[in-house]
Order: C-alpha cells, then sequence, then structure tokens
C-alpha cells in the first residue's frame, strides 16, 4: 500500500491530515527537527535510553536533545515498567507538558505490561493513564528501535494543521494511527 | 480520567515543618535519582534538615512472580531485578537453586560465568562512575563512559544474544558456549579498557572540582556502614574489607588472584564519596585481570550440569550469595516440594544502601545529597524489586 | 565458629526459647520464640566469641497450614566469618514482633518491607509505614492469600487483546473501502459510461499486512 | 513497508531538495554578512553630526535646525537597534549549534547533523519550535511577574551592545563611562533570574532563582575591580578609548603588559563565567540538582528568550574580555592614524577604510569566537562547583586577588617605564605560546596512550 492510496480510499480519514499547507510544512519541519524529549528513564529501557542519546547511536543526529523539565519537553519516551504509584505521577507529568506533545511507549511493559502482566502493582501499559503515538516493541528495544520509534513521531507531527491544531493521534485513537504506530 | 493526586501527604505529615522550612521532592522524575526514587526533603535554603527516601515507584512484585512461575521459568526475571549488572541476577539465583538441588555447574560453566560476570561489572561500573560525574555536572566523562560500555555490550550479546538482559545462566550451567574468537576479541577490550582507566582518571577522577566536591562528604564510618547492613562497593569503601567472591567463595573465584580495593581517604576521610567512587574505578582494573586470567585457565568440558527437566527440589530452604555489582546480592529461596518456589526473596545491595540517605542527610547541602545518592550508586529496580 | 557452636552457646543462654539447629535440606536454622527475639539478637551481636554485627538480611515466609508468619534473621559476623539463620513464628490472625532496630540499624528498612508485604506489625519500630506500595494500598501482596483490588485509583488491571482492537478497526476500513469503491463506481457510470473510472480505487487494504 | 503517512513526499525539502542547503548557507553566512555590513554602514553614521552633515550635503537640507531631528535620530537609532537585537538573536542561535557540535565531538558523538547542512539549522527549527509552543502559565505562578521575567533578562542582554565595539567604528555609542556603563546594566539579567524564581512559585525555580542572585551579585564585585585595571591602564573609562591604547601585536595587549593585568584577566573570565551562568558556576540552572532551575516551569517562547540570553551573553562575556585585555579590534600593522587618514574629511571614505573595518571586525570576531569556543569547552570539560564553594572562591580568592591587581597595576603604571611594560609583555607572551605548546603535545600524547580504539574523525 502506498502513501497515496491512503489518502484517497479513506476521505474521512487520510485526505485531512495530508492536506497541509507550505506553512505547516516549515512549521512541522521545525517541530520534527527539535524534539525535546522528557529525560524520564522508569526501569531497563531507561538505560537503553541512554544509550541511545550516547555516542553510538546519538538521538542528537535528529537534534533531539533531553530537557530535565516536562514544561519544556515535546516527547515523553515512557521507557520501562509503569506501576501504579508511578502511574499517577506520570499522569500529572504528562499534563504538566505543553502542547503539542506526543507519547512514545518504550519497550514490551510500557506497551502492555509485558513481562510484569501478572503483577498486582504493574499498570498494564502506559495508554491506559495517557494518549500514546508510537508503540516501540521490545524488552528492552535496542537503540535501532528508539531511533525507528522516534523517526515515526518525526512522520506524525509531518501531519499536522497549525491552524486547526489538528492532531491526527489525537483525533481518533481507533481509527487512523493504529496503522502507523503497529506498523514496524 | 479520574485520578486523584495523592501529594506524599503521608510524609508531610511527619515533619513539622516551620516557616522558613520547605520540602521539595526529589524525584520521582528527576536527573539524578537514577530512576524512579523519591526523595522527600526537608530544606532551609541550600541545607537540607532531612531527606527521606520514598521508593517503591518500580515496585513489580518480583517476589510474587517468583511464586508463580517454575524456576527455570523465573530467570529471566532476574535479569530485572538489576537490569545494570544482570549477569548477577542471574548467577545469584542460579546458584541458590543449585544449592536446594545439590547440583553444581561444571567448571568451564563456572569459569564462563566469571567472565561474563566480571564483565557486566565492568558495564556497570562505568555507568555508575559517568552518571556519578554527570550528577556533579560534568556530562562529558558519561558519555565517554556509554562508548566504552557499547563495546561490554557487543561482546556480551555475542555471548548471549542479548544487550541488557541476558537470561544466560541456566539452572546448573549457562546457556551458550563462548563463541569462536571472542576471547580475543575479550582480550582487545581489556587491552584498551586497561589503558583507557587511566584517561578516565585524567579526565575526572583526580580533577580538582570533582574531586573537592566529594571528598570529606557523605562520610559513613566503618560501624555505620556495618550497622546499616551496606554492601559491595559502599561497605568496601568505609574500609570494611569484605567481598563474597573471596571471604565466601563461590564459582570459580577461588582459582584467581586479584585484589580487593577499599577506601582509604585519601583526599579526605575513609568512607566519604570519592572513596566509594575510587572503589568502583579500582574495581574495574580488578575485573579486567580477573577475566584475563579466566581466559587463560579456561578448563574443556561440559557448561551445563545434568539437571532434570521438571525440577522439584525437595522441601527446604536454600541461601544463593554473590558480589553482585552493588554488593551482596542474596537470594532466599524455600522449596515446599512442588516446582514452583514457596517463597523468593531477594535481598540487594541498593535497598539496604538507601536506608543509610536519611542518616546521611542532616545538615548537608542540597548539592551534597546528589552526591551521595550518586556515591551509593543506588538502581531503583533493585530497591523496589 | 561454627553454627553448630553457637547454637549450644544460645542453648545455654536461653534453655527452651531457642531450638535446636534444623535437620532439614540445603541451609539450617534455628527457630526462636517470639517474645524473646530482641534478646537473642542483641546476645548474638555482643556476646565475645559470637559477634554477629551484620545483618544481612531480614524476611518472611507465609505458612496459612500453620497459621503462622516465620519471620527469618539471616546473620553474619564480619569479625569471626560465621552467620547464622534464625526463624521466629507469629500468628498469622494478628502477626505482631518486637523489632530488631535496637540491635542492626539494618532492620529498619527490612522490617518496613515485611510490615508492607505480610502485614507484619513490630513493635517498636519508629516508623512503621508502607514503604514499597503507596500508602492507601490495600492488603498485603505476599500473604498467600491475597486478593488483588482490581486496579488503583481508577486505573484498570486488565488489559484487551490488541489484535481484537486492531481486528474491529480493518472491519470498520475494509466497510468503508467497499463503500467508497461502490460510491466511486455509481459516479463513474453516471459520469461517462464507456471510459474507466476516472476515481482512483486502491484495492481493499489487508489487514495481515499491517499487524 | 514503510509507511510514511503520505506527507513527507508534499514536505518542503522533498519538494525542493536544494532547499536545505541554500537556507543553510543563507542562514550561516548570508544572515551574519549581511548583518554586519549593515552595522559597517549604519554605525558610523549614527551620530548627529554625521546625520546633520549628510542632509546638508546630499540632500541640502538643514536638519540641525528642523524640528524634526529627533525623529531621524530616532530613526537610526532604531536601525541600530534592530541589528544589535538580531545580531544577538543570530549568534545566541549559531552558538547553540557550536555548541552542540563541539560537545558531540567532545564526547565522541556526532551531534545535530540532519538539519540542514550539518545540522546548521536545528537552532532555527528550535527557535520556530519554542515560539510555536504552547506558552504555559502554571495556574498558582504571579501571572505579571512571571510573564515580565524574560524581559528583564533580555534588556539585560541587550544593552551592553550599545558599548561594545565590533570594529574600529562598528559600535552604537562610544560612551565615555562604557566600563560602568557595562557592568551596570549586565546585573539586569539577574533581576530577570530572580524575578522568574520568585515568579513561577515552584520549589526548583525558587532554588535556582536565589541561587543565581547570590552568585551574580557576588561575582559582579570581583569582574568589577578586574575591569578596572585596563582602566588604569589606558587611563580612560571609554571603551573605544581602551582598545585604542592597545595594539594589534600580542605584547601591546593590556593582558600581558603588566603581570597584575595577567592575573586581572582570569579573574574577568571567571567572573564573566559566573555571572552568565556558565559551567563550573551553572549553579542557578544546575540540571543535575534543580531540575532546569529558574526556568523550570517556562515553556515556548519565554524559555527562548532565556535561552537566547544564556547564549547570547556568552558573546557579551567574551567580547567585554577581548576587548579590555585582548587587543579589541586592534589590527596588528594598521594604526590609528592610518584610520584617520583612509577615512578622510568628506562624507564617503576611501575603499581602503572599508577594508580596514573589515578587518577589524574579522579580528575581533576571530578572537571573541576563539574565548566562545574555550568556554564551551569548559562547560562539557569541569564538573559544577557547590554553592558555598562558588561563594568562598569569590569573597576568599577573587576579590582580595581583584583589589590585589588593581593595587599592583596602579604602582606599576606609576614606577615601570613604558619599556618595561614592552619587555613584559615579550616574555609573558612567549610564556604563554609556550604553555599552549606544552598543553598541546602533552595532550596529544595522553591520546596516544589509550591503546585500541582512537575516536575518529570521520563523523565530524
Amino acid at each position: 500500500m502506498t502513501p497515496q492510496d491512503l489518502h484517497q480510499v479513506e476521505p474521512g480519514t487520510g485526505v485531512l491530515f495530508t492536506n497541509t499547507s507550505m506553512l505547516d510544512d516549515a512549521i512541522n519541519l521545525a517541530r520534527k527537527n527539535s524534539i525535546h524529549y522528557l529525560l524520564f528513564g522508569l526501569a531497563c529501557c531507561g538505560i537503553e535510553l541512554m544509550q541511545t542519546g550516547g555516542p553510538r547511536a546519538d538521538l542528537d543526529r535528529f537534534a533531539a536533545i533531553f530537557r530535565a523539565s516536562p514544561r519544556q519537553a515535546d516527547l515523553m519516551i515512557v521507557a520501562g515498567t509503569l506501576t501504579y504509584k508511578m502511574a499517577v505521577r506520570t499522569k500529572l507529568l504528562y499534563d504538566q507538558m505543553a502542547e503539542p506533545k506526543y507519547v512514545l511507549s518504550m519497550g514490551s511493559c510500557a506497551n502492555c505490561g509485558g513481562l510484569f502482566q501478572t503483577s498486582y502493582s504493574v499498570c498494564k501499559g502506559v495508554d491506559k493513564i495517557i494518549p500514546v503515538d508510537v508503540y516501540v516493541p521490545g524488552c528492552p528495544p535496542r537503540p535501532e528501535a528508539l531511533t525507528e520509534g522516534l523517526l515515526r513521531i518525526q512522520d506524525i507531527m509531518m501531519c499536522e494543521r497549525w491552524k486547526t491544531k489538528m492532531r491526527p493521534g489525537r483525533v481518533d485513537p481507533n481509527a487512523p494511527m493504529m496503522i502507523s504506530s503497529k506498523a514496524k | 480520567m479520574a485520578i486523584d493526586m495523592q501529594l506524599d501527604r503521608h510524609i508531610l505529615r511527619r515533619t513539622e515543618s516551620s516557616d522558613e522550612e520547605i520540602v521539595v521532592n526529589f524525584g520521582p522524575q528527576h536527573p539524578s535519582t537514577h530512576g524512579v526514587i523519591n526523595f522527600v526533603t526537608q530544606t532551609n535554603g541550600e541545607v537540607i534538615r532531612r531527606s527521606v527516601p520514598d521508593i517503591g515507584y518500580l515496585h513489580r512484585g518480583l517476589e510474587k512472580i517468583g511464586e508463580q512461575v517454575p524456576y527455570p521459568g523465573y530467570m529471566p526475571f532476574t535479569d530485572r531485578i538489576d537490569y545494570l549488572a544482570a549477569m548477577f541476577a542471574n548467577e545469584g539465583y542460579a546458584v541458590a537453586i543449585e544449592r536446594l538441588l545439590g547440583v553444581e555447574a561444571p567448571p568451564r560453566a563456572k569459569y564462563i560465568r566469571a567472565i561474563a560476570g566480571e564483565l557486566c561489572r565492568i558495564s556497570n561500573h562505568f555507568i555508575s562512575v559517568g552518571t556519578m560525574a554527570q550528577d556533579i555536572g560534568a556530562a562529558t566523562p558519561l558519555t565517554h563512559a556509554l562508548r566504552e560500555r557499547e563495546s561490554i555490550n557487543d561482546l556480551l550479546e555475542e555471548l548471549c544474544g542479548a544487550r541488557l538482559t541476558f537470561n544466560y545462566h541456566r539452572i546448573g550451567g549457562v546457556a551458550f558456549d563462548l563463541p569462536e574468537g571472542w576471547a580475543v576479541k575479550v582480550l582487545r577490550f581489556l587491552d584498551h579498557l586497561d589503558s583507557y582507566i587511566q584517561e578516565w582518571d585524567r579526565l575526572i577522577t583526580f580533577n580538582k572540582i570533582f574531586v573537592k566536591r566529594l571528598a570529606n562528604v557523605g562520610i559513613i564510618t566503618r560501624e555505620k556502614a556495618i550497622d546499616y547492613g551496606l554492601a559491595g562497593p559502599n561497605l568496601r569503601g568505609s574500609g570494611v574489607n569484605w567481598d563474597i567472591r573471596r571471604d565466601m567463595p563461590y564459582g570459580a573465584y577461588p582459582d584467581f588472584d586479584f585484589d580487593i580495593p577499599v577506601g582509604t581517604g585519601r583526599f579526605g576521610t575513609v568512607g566519604d564519596c570519592w572513596d566509594r567512587y575510587f572503589v568502583r574505578v579500582r574495581e574495574m582494573v580488578e575485573s579486567s585481570k580477573i577475566v584475563r586470567q579466566a581466559l587463560a585457565k579456561l578448563p574443556e568440558g561440559d557448561i551445563q550440569a545434568k539437571v532434570a527437566r521438571k525440577l522439584k527440589p525437595d522441601a527446604g530452604e536454600a541461601v544463593g550469595r554473590v558480589e553482585s555489582a552493588r554488593g551482596e546480592m542474596l537470594y532466599y529461596v524455600v522449596s515446599d516440594g512442588s516446582e514452583k518456589a514457596y517463597r523468593l526473596r531477594v535481598r540487594t545491595g541498593s535497598f539496604m544502601a538507601m536506608g543509610i540517605i536519611e542518616e546521611l542527610s542532616h545538615g548537608i547541602m542540597v548539592a551534597d545529597l546528589i552526591a551521595i545518592i550518586a556515591s551509593l550508586d543506588v538502581v531503583a529496580p533493585e530497591v523496589d524489586r | 565458629m561454627t553454627q553448630e557452636e553457637v547454637c549450644t552457646q544460645l542453648k545455654t543462654q536461653f534453655g527452651d526459647a531457642a531450638s535446636a539447629l534444623s535437620e532439614t535440606k540445603g541451609d539450617r536454622f534455628v527457630v526462636v520464640k517470639d517474645e524473646k527475639i530482641v534478646d537473642v539478637c542483641r546476645f548474638l551481636k555482643t556476646t565475645t566469641g559470637l559477634e554477629f554485627d551484620y545483618c544481612q538480611d531480614i524476611t518472611a515466609v507465609d505458612w496459612p497450614a500453620r497459621k503462622v508468619i516465620e519471620v527469618v534473621y539471616h546473620v553474619y559476623s564480619l569479625v569471626h566469618r560465621h552467620g547464622l539463620v534464625l526463624k521466629a513464628e507469629t500468628d498469622r490472625e494478628k502477626p505482631s514482633i518486637a523489632t530488631v532496630e535496637s540491635v542492626w540499624k539494618a532492620a529498619t528498612w527490612l522490617e518496613r518491607e515485611i510490615y508492607d508485604l505480610f502485614g507484619v506489625n513490630f513493635e517498636g519500630h519508629s516508623d512503621l509505614r508502607r514503604i514499597l506500595l503507596p500508602d492507601d494500598w490495600v492488603g498485603h501482596p505476599l500473604r498467600k492469600d491475597y486478593q488483588e483490588a482490581g486496579g488503583y485509583h481508577g486505573i484498570g488491571n486488565e488489559r484487551q487483546d490488541p489484535l481484537v482492537q486492531l481486528s474491529k478497526v480493518t472491519d470498520e476500513r475494509r466497510k468503508a473501502v467497499a463503500a467508497a469503491v461502490a460510491a466511486a463506481a455509481v459516479a463513474a457510470a453516471a459520469a461517462a459510461p464507456p471510459e474507466p473510472a476516472t476515481v482512483p480505487v486502491a484495492p481493499a487494504t489487508d489487514p495481515e499486512r499491517k499487524s | 513497508m514503510k509507511i510514511t503517512l503520505g506527507l513527507d513526499s508534499t514536505s518542503l525539502t522533498r519538494r525542493y531538495p536544494r532547499l536545505a542547503i541554500l537556507v543553510t548557507l543563507f542562514m550561516a553566512f548570508g544572515v551574519p554578512m549581511g548583518l554586519y555590513v549593515a552595522a559597517l554602514a549604519i554605525f558610523p553614521l549614527n551620530t548627529p553630526e554625521r546625520l546633520n552633515a549628510m542632509a546638508q550635503q546630499w540632500f541640502d537640507f538643514d536638519l540641525a535646525g528642523s524640528p524634526y531631528r529627533y525623529l531621524v535620530y530616532t530613526v537610526f537609532l532604531l536601525l541600530v537597534a534592530f541589528i544589535a537585537v538580531n545580531y544577538t538573536a543570530v549568534f545566541g542561535g549559531v552558538s547553540t549549534w557550536v555548541e552542540r557540535r563541539v560537545a558531540g565531538r567532545m564526547q565522541s558523538r556526532i551531534g545535530p547533523n540532519r538539519t540542514g547542512a550539518a545540522g546548521f539549522l536545528a537552532w532555527v527549527a528550535d527557535a520556530v519550535k519554542m515560539v510555536l509552543k504552547e506558552d504555559t502559565i502554571p495556574a498558582s505562578a504571579d501571572n505579571l511577574l512571571f510573564r515580565g521575567a524574560p524581559y528583564f533578562s533580555m534588556v539585560g542582554l541587550l544593552l551592553p551592545f550599545v558599548v561594545l565595539p565590533f570594529g574600529e567604528s562598528a559600535v552604537v555609542t562610544d560612551m565615555n563611562v562604557g566600563v560602568f556603563y557595562v557592568t551596570a546594566v549586565t546585573a539586569f539579567v539577574v533581576v530577570g533570574i530572580l524575578v522568574s524564581g520568585w515568579a513561577s512559585n515552584s520549589k526548583w525555580a525558587l532554588f535556582g532563582g536565589i541561587r543565581g542572585a547570590a552568585q551574580v551579585l557576588s561575582y559582579e564585585i570581583p569582574a568589577g575591580i578586574a575591569l578596572m585595571v585596563p582602566v588604569l591602564m589606558a587611563g580612560t573609562l571609554s571603551i573605544q578609548g581602551i582598545v585604542r591604547a592597545q595594539g594589534g601585536a600580542p605584547w601591546d595587549w593590556f593582558v600581558f603588559r603588566n603581570p597584575a593585568a595577567f592575573v586581572a584577566f582570569f579573574i574577568a573570565v571567571t567572573s564573566s563565567l559566573a555571572e552568565g551562568n556558565r559551567t563550573p558556576f551553572d549553579l542557578p540552572e544546575a540540571e543535575s540538582e534543580l531540575v532546569a532551575g529558574y526556568h523550570a516551569e517556562y515553556s515556548g517562547f519565554r524559555l527562548a528568550i532565556f535561552l537566547m540570553v544564556e547564549w547570547a551573553n556568552m558573546w557579551i562575556m567574551a567580547g567585554l574580555a577581548v576587548t579590555l585585555f585582548l587587543g579589541g579590534w586592534q589590527v596588528p600593522g594598521i594604526t590609528d592614524e592610518m584610520y584617520k587618514s583612509a577615512l578622510g574629511t568628506g562624507l564617503v571614505p576611501a575603499p581602503t577604510w572599508f577594508v580596514y573595518q573589515v578587518l577589524s571586525m574579522l579580528v575581533f570576531a576571530i578572537k571573541t569566537w576563539a574565548l566562545v569556543f574555550t568556554f564551551i569547552w569548559l562547560r562539557w570539560t569541569l564538573p559544577r562547583v557547590r554553592v558555598d564553594q562558588m561563594m568562598s572562591l569569590c569573597w576568599k580568592y577573587l576579590v582580595p586577588g581583584a583589589f590585589l591587581c588593581f593595587i599592583v597595576t596602579l604602582l606599576w603604571q606609576i614606577l615601570v617605564p613604558p619599556v618595561g611594560a614592552t619587555i613584559t609583555g615579550i616574555v609573558l607572551t612567549l610564556g604563554t605560546l609556550a604553555l599552549l605548546v606544552k598543553f598541546l603535545v602533552d595532550t596529544r600524547r595522553n591520546i596516544d596512550k589509550v591503546k585500541g580504539e582512537h575516536v575518529d574523525l570521520s563523523n565530524w
């Protein structure tokens, strides 16, 4: 399936987001080239997140740097197991972020609870508390996988419309974005 | 979604605060808490009156899961107890179950365990000292440490197929033999490492500001360290010459000749942050020595003892102890004769280290608290399990 | 000093309050009367020749069949390099035992953890609060009869199979595609009958390729 | 299967592949050069006398007698201000890119390399994104002060540009109290820091704000005293006067003319590092301690202003040190008389004058960038000092040291003849050169000591 098919087959979903203007393009280019992610390592994936920011993978190539304050971050990389005790705080952190904000769920635990699904204290997926844009599978995902996830976030950023503040990930979490988040 | 915030009321209630004092939450999302740990800190300006650690943000119920899965199936979970030094978490569990079953790993497996473990210790200590430098404010050492760590990750990935969560040990041995030509690569890396440690020392260890920030800060006396049950480099940093590898030998360690670095108070008092830091740096060199010896002496033979497919140990209990990168890791397994553990308990170095922070926090400065947390090298999953 | 010798010393000091060394497989242990635990621990720590100064671990085991919760102490002497496992049993319905905080400071946090996960009340403990779980958590998870509360603060504890959701979406998508194709065909037929449809029609999306 | 959502195909860079390179080149060279040329053209005109003469000669209009003269002067002043503000913004942005690339190199990473050619447009992207991002104001914050705080910092950043000479005549105005003026107005930045820390109603921000206030106010003292040393040596407070008192060659720079000035230079640079909140004195925003310090609650445009102030302040710090100690825009071999004769008496100077001007601006820019690079280098090498260490360094060492330098300079000016100063200049220059060479040789040797994996230059 080519991208062109996506627009034309689904008039209700695709066209809306592809019909971006030059201005939108310029703004989106700026946004996608300045992703400041929240320094938010929860568990094992946090170490791979560190390695991804480190010498070999180097997220800074895509001009993505970390910010310690949620107010200044665009992207929250939920890296690791989310417990109930932490879930409450994570929701708060997400609420503190300034729009437009994106969430990348990194690793099986953040995606669905992963290895710890049977545990009494683990939240079964970060999407139970905050909307997620991209899921990166793996336990933990390799730096390459996380980089790919960042590129998918950039793709989502590219279909945003500034005027209407239309966010494809937010319009209907079930319909169009399932493809982009699931298809890897 | 209705999530009502509950803001540490229980801790605030305990602290009687005056007008001049404020209560700050260091964490759970904070750059230098090393994972999700919260330090509820009562400060008077820059001076901390006390800091109470609030843990459990990564409590995943690993001990309960241990009662729900069969013995061999728990091995991947042990990786997640300490993801920075997963080899030791693997090994401790394997040792505990082996003692419970009364089997012993073949010599080659023991040697391979030592090699993999010590490489893992180097990689862990790189993260530890690197993040410490980062917390003190120097950003570059951490990325250099990550660079060196990538080399170890590559080696271990070649050995067991994973970069972080190895799942390499088996009850009664290890999963795979050494790959072809792997030993040569390891030796080449160790050559690099030994010379690199000197560069590391030039870069950060003896940096004037770094030493000034760490020396005479967070002093843990010998008595206090023992009383609080500290373990590993934290205990040795206080001058206690105690290492499970030498004093309660397991695996292949009796065959090796290595030193145990202890804190000497070179720039301040014995047991200050710099001592704990320097013990870790020296331990990397010792680990390199052990790996060289193990590779030189590596015996031929099986890598896996004969163990039944369905493990059903007799009713009883056993303790497996290993010297993890963060100190003594103790697995206490109680069996009731079924194929799942009746009770599985993990005692970790980080949990004990967290207990001492409140004691150390009286009257220090905010920046010192960061240094102390970093020097104790706590990692959240090991605290919370 | 071997475990037997330590055990003999305990026996002479405390009599019936300390049992003989167990004969189980694996590690051996001494069972101590729960009301004597502090005395035993202090004796172990302060007596010359024993000096168990290092408290390695304190944990608990729940035994619903015997209606007790065992509190297990792993203690060690860094001076003499010998260790011992102590056990004290307490009633499961109202578990309560004296704290050994005054003997080893390490016990503070270890006992808090037992209080949190087993609900054992340590009398005289300076700071007995939940440590790992949130303050408003219900139950003590490491007990054998623990039942999950079903979520926390409105966050559910069940998760739908993501594939079910995906197939629902792809079904809707397929319907939408079919409708679009039909509409396009009608429009094309109405506009110019002999020409092929000008509206580009892509093949229906393939659900397998997306998952 | 790569799913692009069909959007990359329509994006600007896909449609016009060379656009990125063109825009990069324009932003990297066009905009700064344009600003420089504009500065060259506008700054000399910016005196009422010259404007009057021009109006008289070219338009035959008596501006001096006109009631609208102040309007014209203001328009020209605004033009100058426009150039200065834009220069600040562009410099702040470019230096973030330089910092990220240099940091990447030092950390054996790569740094931004996708956004524009060599990642140069990363700072433009940052700026655009931040301007369009939601501007959150915490509900419990002091609304007015929270909104106003960035502007205080901005003012503190922009005002020193009034007297900072970019070249022989590329200066807005040459005040006769220039040095005092600079030390006075740079303190505005700390007002912004303090206000933002207080108004955020966040504990981290409060910590940062109070730390910032204590730090900047303390370090104003050694900085101010150390800046008096070149004032004493030149005998004037005018910044252009101080530059003119120096020469182009290194031994004519004030820093080498006298041992006390040599010490005072380091005191001044250390103090300005502290005033600019750069590592090792980045306590107000200490990331590993205070999350983000005084701007922890800021997002969007206001954060962008704070970040711009932080980076553009480096230019002020470096520029001031270069101007007062390192010879400023003085080009070796071009004397004051040559400038004067090239300027001539007419309204339009001779072409050689323009060449001299460009050379002087270039010399100033090179020296300043070298110092800026040193600041970046320090930032990515050194750990951060603690609050009490920062304070004791200031009050126990720098303040007495600065006073000592001041007194020694006084005596030196009285007792030592000019020949002595020249000899000292040559000796100190050679000594510094020898130290530099030794440093480079040692570094090379240390790099060679590490066996195996060398840092490769391929990613640079």
